[in-house]
């Protein structure tokens, strides 16, 4: 087991903690990134994937690093950048709603509203 | 309210916890898995390509990539769709007006355009290749942007614009991915692919694709952060 | 061939609805026509092989992707391409803009490939692609209350997705593939290692976030209701369907069963409760979409290759009527100005003749009337081999399915001809005609009807009595007037309800 | 060797970018995680990981956070506390007055804060310049040295002690010092009512207290050298007013 794996494991474990335990959007948005974030790291840190790059024009080296978890990798990391983009947008748009950025504040906002709504 | 954020942090700090045990217990790796030796020097001699990771992205697993940039063309999409004629104020003042920092950009423009071009256009020969180029290539633009302001940079290039790099870049990859299999062997491969791994002109569609791709991901990550710089943000 | 054209074929028709709205709309059109051609021609191809396998580039299946097309993945294709029909007529004559068909088509595209896909890192991409293309749809109007239901979704979707990509790694890592059927082999070869367990339980934990399990999806019911009609009938119809197809295809090669069971029971009771107290009328439909899905997964769990069957014969049958359902419900919202279930029932005089139809067809078939999908349905479950336990949630669940929509009973008259656009009308009296066809189907599939005709009476009499059992408890209920409180889901709880629901699959998986 | 040490900073620093209170260096925190990745990737062998990492993860993300979060400057608030209205809650700020100059600083894109001060403090401090807006259960009377809003939220008086009132009403005093004077008992005093209610919650009893029929409401003062600000945050209490944001969050706090 490579330093990488425990390194992303960690990350993936604090990052969900963060989810749970902050309120504030901005923060849930940073975890969830840093969630991408420790995937990434582990695909990478596989034990197979960690050796030299796998770019020769010769024969392969004898310690290569799997390509293919790279390949993943690349494709994951443009995937996190759409998602995180577009939840950042939302996000502005709710602030600019409700003028807070706690999730809580903005779950019971958002009920008051329907309450409100189907009263009337 | 605070007795029950105080629980929910406990029990999330008691179920990160036991996640990292459990993961850490459970995962067992392999110390040193084999890899297909012959298999990916097949790969090689086929498409040609000496970056065995463009080879498999742009080739191996190009139907996976084709979803990957449609992925990205629906968060350029949404980040369009939803800021263009919401509430926000487009900024008037440039974001910095220090000189270092305009002068500083100046000089770093095209160095940053030049190692943007150098990537995607040796993707398949060094590593870089269409996504890190594109993003690069964002990059040094938004260096400008701090320097001059985003509304001069907008006057000159529109919106509109890059919306059409965009899709005409992704109908070329689509084209690139379709047709040359659809005429000369299976769909989504690469028949033109061989010649010399190493050499500039190998690859067959894949060098062109690793361009296409640099256009498509540089005109949507710069349609992002141009709306993200109009519309005010204040989160 | 044929196989890989069809994903293209959406994809292509996604990128050219960039030009314009009005050849957005056309486009839209054309590439459903040539992709429902497409499908006509692989289900050909099928029904004369069995199977239709592709190795895309021709590429060895260690790396490259795989995909293959079955009597599942067809079942699930050819409701994709009834339900984006559906959809496409019922918005003939809106004057919708032209991301709305980008992303439907996109949507059902990814929903396309990710029916064939055999490849645990395409199917990871595609989910990407439908989260985001959902996502997006769901908030379409921007209302502050969609923004906020999608941004739920968005953040708990991607929270999965990550345990997912972490599942796969962990595969990768000791098997060297994300090729389904490889990795069946080799999972086969590892035997109970503890390995097996952590993939299990973060694959299983991962897609359920997207696939409408209760306790993991409290999302679901407030993405589905606040979205337009026509995409909440393609996100319960279709997009769900995914979700629960991908743990189907785990439950093939990771021993997941008895996980499956509690899930889908956990489920399926659960959903049962929420639908029963909800007094809206897309949302109840949305809770009600969570307990179809867990009869589902309890077909699931028999593990039997007629479970397997079993299951997504339900799942493309509840497509049918939760589409039909919600169709017509927005026909009927849009005709009375109201939402809520008793406040429709006021004004029922309103609502369109083409939608009460559409409605009352939808209705009994998701209760399992006789000749209607649902029984058919929920025949196959039954004889699909299971014990007496998922015997008994099937009659269980198909009492707590009828009792909430008891509720809308008061809705189901006639009602007045006209009012309605041609598009919807073609669009409901399809479906409508797809709910009351699909037994016709079902017994062609089969060659036949196994039991004697006595027994299908027996059979018949029991789905009356379970329905009208459900009523009966409705009615009993709104007499004692239990009232429960609003349910609000809170981000915060429902993320660490994942994690508690990634220990119990964890604990859960090779028990069987 | 070198990617040990760097995979070893990750967890400290992705843990305090996490778990303290400022965005923007939650946002940095990311952008630094980001980066160290990369240089990780490029160690363990893979470059082309290494420059999508950096330009995309560590470059492009990093800069659409800042933009999202950014401020233009930011709102300085003197107050006496008030319960109710302006209240420290553990080491958050809470009430209908923070809630409806939290939506005001946000809408002018302006980091908010609040310190809390005795009230001659307070507006020692506004007429200095060196904090914006004056809160904290402000009940204007005529002649103030400040600008005075609209009244957003009506209040009553109330005669707290036996015996006619004599003095000014006492409106301004800090809670402590109040409760002292009503405990020591030797002059009735004249208060507000989110006072009395404080007042009442820490042992003053009902019978004590009468009340009188003038009423009053409660504002906010702004520094004289800001006649934008003062016309801005008119038009925001107006605005919340005519929405009905207003009585929601009055609801929220004082049903």
């Amino acid at each position: 087991m490579t330093t990488g794996v425990v390194v992303a494991v960690v990350l993936f474990a604090l990052a969900a903690l963060a989810l749970v335990a902050r309120r504030d959007l901005v923060f849930k948005l940073v975890a969830l990134g840093m969630i991408n974030g420790s995937t990434v790291l582990l695909l990478v840190s596989l034990p197979r994937s960690v050796g030299r790059p796998p770019i020769a024009a010769g024969p392969l080296a004898e310690r290569l690093a799997d390509p293919l978890p790279q390949a993943f990798v690349l494709a994951t990391i443009v995937i996190n950048f759409a998602v995180l983009a577009l939840a950042l947008v939302f996000v502005m748009l709710l602030v600019e709603r409700y003028h807070t950025t706690d999730a809580r504040r903005i779950e019971q906002l958002v009920h008051e509203e329907e309450e409100s709504c189907s009263s009337s | 309210m605070r007795r029950r954020q105080a629980a929910l942090t406990l029990a999330g700090a008691a179920a990160a916890i036991g996640f990292c045990v459990v993961a850490l217990l459970t995962i067992d790796l392999p110390g040193d898995a084999a890899l297909p030796r012959e298999a990916l020097t097949a790969v090689r001699d086929k498409t040609g390509v000496s970056n065995l990771v463009a080879a498999l992205l742009l080739d191996v697993r190009l139907y996976d990539t084709l979803f990957e940039l449609f992925v990205f063309s629906m968060a350029v999409l949404g980040v369009r769709s939803f800021l263009k004629d919401s509430a926000g104020p487009a900024v008037r003042e440039p974001l910095a007006e220090s000189h270092v920092v305009r002068h500083a950009a100046y000089v770093l423009f095209p160095a940053v355009a030049l190692l943007a071009a150098y990537l995607a256009v040796f993707g398949h020969v060094a590593p870089g290749g269409g996504f890190g180029g594109g993003a690069v290539a964002a990059t040094g633009f938004l260096l400008v942007c701090v320097a001059l302001g985003v509304e001069v940079l907008a006057s000159r290039i529109r919106d509109g614009v890059l919306e059409w790099i965009e899709g005409l870049s992704m109908l070329g990859v689509l084209a690139f991915a379709v047709l040359p299999g659809a005429a000369w062997g299976e769909l989504l491969s690469n028949p033109l692919g061989g010649g010399r791994p190493g050499g500039l002109a190998s690859g067959g569609a894949i060098p062109a694709l690793n361009l296409l791709i640099a256009c498509k991901v540089f005109a949507g990550a710069w349609a992002v952060t141009y709306h993200f710089v109009r519309h005010r943000g204040e989160v | 061939m044929l196989l890989v054209l069809i994903p293209i074929v959406h994809l292509l028709g996604a990128l050219l609805c960039l030009i314009g709205d009005r050849a957005a709309r056309a486009v839209a059109r054309v590439s459903w026509a040539v992709s429902a051609g497409l499908v006509v021609a692989v289900s050909v191809a099928v029904t004369r092989a069995g199977e239709l396998t592709v190795r895309v580039g021709g590429w060895p299946t260690r790396m490259g992707v795989e995909l293959a097309c079955d009597q599942v993945s067809l079942a699930f294709l050819a409701l994709l391409t009834i339900l984006h029909g559906s959809v496409l007529a019922y918005e003939w004559g809106t004057r919708r803009r032209r991301s709305f068909y980008v992303l439907v088509s996109v949507l059902v595209g990814a929903a396309a490939a990710f029916t064939l896909s055999r490849d645990l890192f395409n199917m990871y991409v595609l989910l990407e692609l439908l989260t985001l293309a959902s996502y997006l749809l769901v908030g379409h109007a921007r209302r502050p209350e969609q923004l906020w239901a999608s941004l739920k979704y968005l953040v708990l979707a991607s929270f999965g997705m990550g345990l997912f990509l972490m599942g796969a790694a962990v595969i990768y890592a000791h098997l060297g593939t994300m090729n389904l059927p490889a990795i069946g082999e080799g999972l086969r070869a590892a035997g109970d290692a503890p390995w097996v367990r952590l993939a299990a339980a973060l694959l299983v934990t991962g897609i359920g976030v997207k696939s409408g399990i209760f306790v993991l999806s409290l999302w679901l019911p407030a993405a589905h209701a606040v979205a337009p009609s026509s995409i909440s009938a393609l996100l319960s119809g279709v997009v769900v369907k995914m979700g629960v197809l991908g743990l189907l295809r785990f439950a093939e090669i990771l021993p997941v069963h008895d996980a499956l069971l509690v899930l889908g029971v956990l489920t399926g009771l659960l959903g049962i409760g929420f639908a029963l107290f909800e007094r809206d009328l897309k949302r109840m439909l949305a809770y009600s979409t969570l307990s179809q899905i867990g009869y589902a997964l309890v077909a699931f769990s028999v593990g039997t290759r007629a479970g397997a069957l079993a299951g997504d014969a339900y799942l493309a049958a509840h497509g049918l009527f939760k589409a039909t359902l919600f169709l017509a419900a927005g026909t009927a919202i849009r005709a009375t100005g109201e939402t809520a279930v008793d406040r429709i029932a006021a004004a029922r005089q309103k609502i369109p003749r083409a939608a009460g139809v559409a409605l009352a067809v939808g209705t009994l078939g998701i209760v399992g009337l006789p000749p209607l999908a649902g029984f058919w349905a929920k025949e196959l479950i039954l004889t699909a081999g299971g014990g007496a336990l998922v015997s008994t949630m099937v009659v269980v669940l198909g009492v707590g399915t009828a009792a909430p929509f008891a509720r809308i009973i008061p809705l189901l008259r006639l009602g007045r001809a006209g009012g309605v656009r041609v598009g919807e009308r073609v669009a409901l009296a399809a479906l409508s005609l797809g709910v009351v066809a699909f037994g016709g189907s079902v017994v062609w599939w089969r060659g036949g009807y196994g039991p004697a005709l006595g027994q299908l009476a027996l059979e018949a009499a029991r789905a009356v009595a379970v329905a009208a059992t459900g009523a009966l408890a409705y009615a009993l209920l709104k007499r004692s007037r239990v009232r429960l409180r609003c349910v609000r889901f809170f981000l915060e709880e429902a993320t660490l309800i994942v994690l508690v629901v990634f220990f119990v699959v964890f604990a859960l998986v090779g028990a069987d | 060797m070198s990617a040990v040490v760097v995979l070893a900073a990750l967890p400290v620093i992705c843990a305090y970018a996490l778990f303290q209170r400022r965005r923007w260096v939650a946002v940095l925190g990311m952008g630094m995680a980001s980066f160290l990745l990369a240089v990780v990737y490029v160690l363990q062998g893979a470059p082309d990981v290494a420059v999508a990492e950096a330009a995309i993860g560590a470059a492009l993300v990093t800069f659409i956070y800042v933009l999202a979060i950014r401020r233009t400057g930011r709102l300085v608030v003197i107050a006496a506390e008030v319960p109710g209205l302006l209240h420290r809650r553990g080491r958050e700020v809470d009430g209908v007055e923070f809630e409806i100059l939290q939506g005001f600083a946000t809408k002018l894109g302006l980091d908010l804060t609040v310190r809390f001060a005795t009230f001659d403090d307070a507006m020692e401090a506004l007429r200095g310049g060196s904090a914006d807006i004056l809160a904290g259960g402000f009940v204007p009377q005529t002649g103030e040295p400040a600008l005075v809003t609209r009244g957003f939220l009506d209040t009553r008086f109330y005669v707290v002690g036996a015996g006619e009132p004599c003095e000014a009403p006492r409106f301004r005093d800090e809670l402590r010092a109040l409760l002292r004077r009503v405990e020591a008992g030797d002059v009735p005093v004249t208060i507000d009512l989110a006072r009395l209610l404080a007042l009442m919650r820490r042992g003053v009893e009902a019978a004590n207290v009468a009340a009188t029929d003038a009423v009053g409401h409660y504002a906010f003062g702004v520094c004289r050298r800001r006649p934008d600000l003062h016309a801005r945050l008119e038009r925001h209490l107006e605005e919340i007013e005519a929405t009905g944001a207003l009585e929601r969050i009055v609801e929220r706090y004082l049903a």
